[in-house]
């Protein structure tokens, strides 16, 4: 099954589960979604509950959020992670904050459904992942799915929380492929990493669009060298699995970071920042590296656009340099 | 002195008349307390003070179900939250920053909420409720409720994005939300008439295919009380948002630290002679509906209730350290 | 067929008119041609083509002074790049992601952008010119050069909370801009009418005290045209914004990939009757300003134009790497 | 001379200097600022170039841009860094890339200056440093200078840089004091950080609000204890001066990072990492420290506020706990 049809039917079954669960945003109905995301959608719920907006990110999100407070459960689909800079008041200045500064009053079940980076050629406005901001905000839950399962069993998982999702899909990785549980019980826990391939010789971590190339990174050297890559997949950004993360590079005492946002400030920094301060540190015999997208706007040419993000053979060198400690 | 317009006096009880005039004495006391109590230094951080804007307030919420209808706020919402009927021990206590606040501590002055009395919460961002305030509304009109939402703004909020995206969402979504702007004039320093190019921002509402109401003098309790009446039936019945204005004044700066400069003592004088409070007095002793007497005692007896709300604040514990770390998230 | 109205025809030069032919005929067949070469997978990436609204682009821009006068426009810019007479190697270059295009291969149809010639820029984002727009025009009106700035965007772009946010500012600061809407009915699949409560967008204008301008016919190259020159002129004299909407129709899908199923063929057969290009050459003819001749020249003309930016464009070098980590920052 | 008097001293120079230079914002003309910061500019330079606005900062930051791109130099008056959600699209999307999506054409000087931090009671949607987020996004410079000196030495090197800029100042701080040159050629380089105070012992990174703080706990552990502390004082963020982090590092083999944000995601987890994945690694003899604001909205209570912040007293026991290895 597609990533695609995952998302269509981990929102399928929840809105079948729950009445108060319903999808809004620009286009959800009979197109179908910019990225095809609700397509047959609006037959099975109807108007009310697959809900065209008008071109408003702001209301649309401040109606999700005031519709949540007050006992309904709205998935919005942002379409481009990019268009979510219309939407930072209502996320991280209401949405994030209103519990706490209520003194735990009230609740925001939503989720923000965004198609972060590139891969399609769409330029600068409409290639960023912009995870790393949502990640430093107290209050919101931040999820990046790599597998059709992952992204079913997240998603629902998502839309099941009380608080705010950010939850990120990726544009270039609707068509991917994978094995999906038919089972509408098929609940995967937020706040857990998942190691994805088990090693002792280097650990690597990422999340997101970057888990397919890193996997296919580990197998390469694998078969070549036979080095054991340990291959830790996020899944939930924030709250951080960190000792998953602790624990695999406690085991391999090398570690590389992958994800495809720009470098500087992505949430990989975060995430050996806390390697480095943890009892991991003791255990690291190299430095922390770090292989993210280029610190430059996603241009054009797809030649470049798809230098400007870590590719298999560059994930596969970095391992080979940490390995071999150069 | 500017009379109070007497019409349609007879439909209203006394009874709702005297609670009326009580929530406006309330919140003019809360106020001038919490303001006494800035300038001694044991209330922190900003305040915005409805003094002045009492009957915009409580003219707009009489006229709803209290405890049943929603209401979104902004940064200026005392006003507001005591007309809805909150807890004014538990106010005070919050803009203490106590562990008995409304809000634990958390909030504050510009947090006020009281999500069980249809107070959907006060609001630091300018034009920050009023996305929440349609949302509210959505979800009243697809379970049915009957209930309606208010979103309270001022006329500075009025040139925010958010105010026509959101307009224009509710309008073709029919939902009922009264979208209520008190217009004291400023926004801030900013004189309203400096920043929009008409006369008066309700008549924005034609952009939405919408009513546009004007109350134009909005220290007029009455007044404000039938409009919204008029108002609130409509929105009630199914026909969709409607936007109303109304002019008042706030007699203090803008927050708690305000020079002042932008306008004269005239002016604010001249406002005073429109006193919300001392019209309706009039009003309730020519309709012969009071003695002076009975006035003396419900200002007695809502001075009794805000000087016991400073003792309970006073006597409140401070939060601890570890309720700090919790309440981000729900279970 | 509809008439292409004749209003004024004397005052305008034949060469004129022939030039607006001659860019409607451009946009036309260049969009074709991306067509064309998006299906045959030579260029990537999304482009929205402006095929069916030749009209409602070039007789607003045929109205500036070009080359002085200055426009913002929106993911759908082709149509204005052109009439602003970009150089078509280079937009086509651009749109194959070259080292020579307009913007040396890393913006795409979605970015391009001649600041030299007056164009600042397509935009990516809905709404995300306006802002730029009343700032250009700011600058015009502080250093009193009399140029003005016209704003492209779509009818889906009116309920932003941008286009409330800057044609309020730039009302109350009288800036010389023209907030233009081509309404093509569509956002995406989003018919206009189930997004706002009102007929027409442009009478939104009352809400800032500024006139609003319909043009029913989009499609009528000199009614655009006449309107445009009689708005520019109001705004060149410095009596501040005005918002204008023009009624027109894209045949193609939103984007490269768009099934259409939110519309008829029939509605698009409809309006393909009355073909913005078809007319004008019929009104040319009519009006006896040019031979079925001299239209087959500048057919042919525009198709070699068209031709030879795609000879320019394939035959030049892709970017370097290094490319990419140039141009972030200005010296 | 106070932070709030060299930032009228900083941006008067300017405008006098260079007539395109101006100030636009929310009440910054007769009230003088949201924070003072602009009292007295009205009189001298006019309503035009002080130039009040309505409350719409998506209008204010785009017509700043608009500006900007067209030969002006506009400064705005962000008020609350809380508010800048509102200019996100205008700042993100817009300012930091089209000089690169035009393929090198056009610029945008101008400097958006932002009130950070809390420290003023005014709770969670008014006290936020966000400055992680702007880091993040190629094409944007981020200053947040520590003392009134360099507030007004780098506020003039923002409005002469001829790209957009977020200044960040700090709401607490506007009354501190200090030496400020009268010299109006008095200009910092952007990008370069300054070791505060040389030490040989532990190397303290921090910027903006915390430097007052770091200075006092080094002062403080090297009068009881006698450790020699070196304090670098970032002053700006992007471009980050990586050298001069590396090699106090290399000196030290000690590193304890500190900022007022919110530590997950926060600056200085990407310090973090960039000498994690240095040759700074190499050197070190500890894990790297961070001490940085809770991840919780920023409570109203002033004492619970005030824990939420590095305090010196914790710096100074961070500082002892590297020293000391513990
Ligand atoms: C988005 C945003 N911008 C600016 C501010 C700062 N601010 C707080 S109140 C205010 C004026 C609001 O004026 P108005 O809406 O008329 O309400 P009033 O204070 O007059 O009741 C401003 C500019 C803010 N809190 N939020
Ligand atoms: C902020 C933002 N939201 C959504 C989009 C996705 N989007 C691109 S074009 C478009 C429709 C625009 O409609 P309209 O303004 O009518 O222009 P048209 O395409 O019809 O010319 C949408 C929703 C976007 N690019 N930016
Ligand atoms: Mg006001
Ligand atoms: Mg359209």
């Amino acid at each position: 099954m597609s990533v695609r049809d995952a998302i269509i039917m981990a929102m399928s079954e929840e809105m079948r589960r729950d009445e108060n669960v319903f999808l809004m945003g620009e286009d959800v109905g009979i197109f179908g979604g910019d990225f095809g995301t609700s397509v047959g959608m609006l037959e099975e719920f109807g108007k009310e509950r697959i809900r065209d907006t008008p071109i408003s990110e702001n209301a649309i999100s401040g109606a999700a959020i005031g519709a949540a407070m007050t006992g309904l459960r709205p998935i919005v689909d942002v379409t481009f992670m990019d268009f979510i800079v219309y939407m930072m008041d209502n996320i991280v200045n209401q949405a994030a904050k209103t519990r706490y500064m209520f003194g735990g009053k009230g609740q925001i079940p939503v989720v923000f459904r965004a198609a972060a980076g590139g891969g399609v050629g769409s330029a600068a406005q409409h290639s960023q992942s912009l995870e790393a901001w949502f990640t430093h905000i107290p209050g919101l839950k931040v999820i990046a799915p790599g597998t059709p399962a992952d992204v079913k069993g997240l998603l629902k998982a998502a839309i099941r929380d009380n608080n705010p999702v950010i939850f990120l899909e990726y544009k270039a990785q609707y068509n991917m492929k994978g094995e999906v549980p038919l089972d509408p019980d098929f609940v995967l826990p937020i706040g857990k990493a998942d190691i994805k391939r088990e090693g002792k010789d280097v650990t690597v971590v990422t999340y997101g669009r970057m888990l397919e190339r890193v996997m296919k990174a580990a197998e390469e050297v694998h078969e070549a060298e036979g080095v054991e890559v340990e291959v830790v997949d996020l899944r939930t950004l924030s709250p951080l699995d960190k000792d998953t993360v602790i624990q695999s590079v406690k085991k391999t005492g090398k570690v590389l970071l992958v994800n495809d946002a720009h470098k500087t400030s992505g949430f990989i920094g975060e995430v050996a920042a806390t390697i480095a301060e943890s009892e991991a540190f003791d255990y690291l015999d190299g430095r922390i590296l770090r292989l993210a997208g280029e610190d430059v706007p996603i241009p054009y040419n797809q030649t470049l656009e798809t230098a400007m993000i870590p590719s298999v053979e560059r994930i596969r060198k970095y391992i080979l340099r940490l390995v071999n400690n150069r | 002195m500017a009379k109070t317009s007497s019409k349609k006096v007879t439909d209203i009880s006394k009874e709702k008349l005297l609670e009326m005039h009580r929530s406006m004495l309330d919140i003019r006391n809360f106020d001038n307390k919490v303001n006494r109590l800035v300038k001694r230094g044991v209330v922190p951080g900003m305040t915005h003070f409805s003094i002045g804007e009492e009957a915009a307030n409580v003219g707009a919420v009489a006229a709803l179900e209290i405890g049943s209808d929603l209401i979104t706020s902004n940064h200026r919402g005392h006003g507001q939250s005591i007309a809805l009927g909150i807890n004014l021990n538990e106010m005070m206590a919050e803009i203490m920053g106590k562990a008995t606040g409304t809000c634990k501590g958390k909030g504050g002055s510009m947090h006020i909420a009281d999500l069980d009395g249809g107070n959907l919460g006060a609001n630091g961002i300018v034009g920050g409720g009023m996305g929440m305030a349609i949302g509210a509304a959505l979800t009243q009109k697809i379970k049915k409720t009957g209930k309606i939402v208010v979103c309270f703004f001022g006329d500075g909020a009025v040139n925010e994005g958010t105010f026509h995206e959101t307009l224009n969402m509710a309008s073709i979504w029919k939902l009922p939300v009264i979208f209520y702007s008190i217009n004291n004039m400023y926004g801030i320093s900013t004189p309203i008439s400096s920043v929009i190019n008409i006369d008066y921002n309700y008549r924005r509402a034609a952009s939405y295919g919408i009513p546009g109401h004007f109350i134009e003098d909005g220290n007029d309790l009455m007044a404000v009380y039938n409009k919204f009446e008029e108002i609130v039936k409509y929105v009630r019945e199914g026909n969709g948002p409607v936007l109303v204005e109304s002019i008042t004044y706030r007699y203090l700066g803008h927050s708690t630290s305000d020079p002042g400069k932008y306008r004269t003592k005239e002016e604010v004088d001249e406002w005073k002679k429109k006193d919300p409070i001392l019209r309706f007095e009039q009003y309730l002793l020519d309709n012969k509906l009071v003695t002076k007497k009975d006035i003396e005692a419900i200002e007695k007896a809502s001075e009794d209730a805000v000087e016991e709300s400073v003792k309970f604040a006073l006597s409140s514990p401070e939060p601890t350290l570890e309720s700090a770390f919790e309440d981000i998230f729900a279970p």
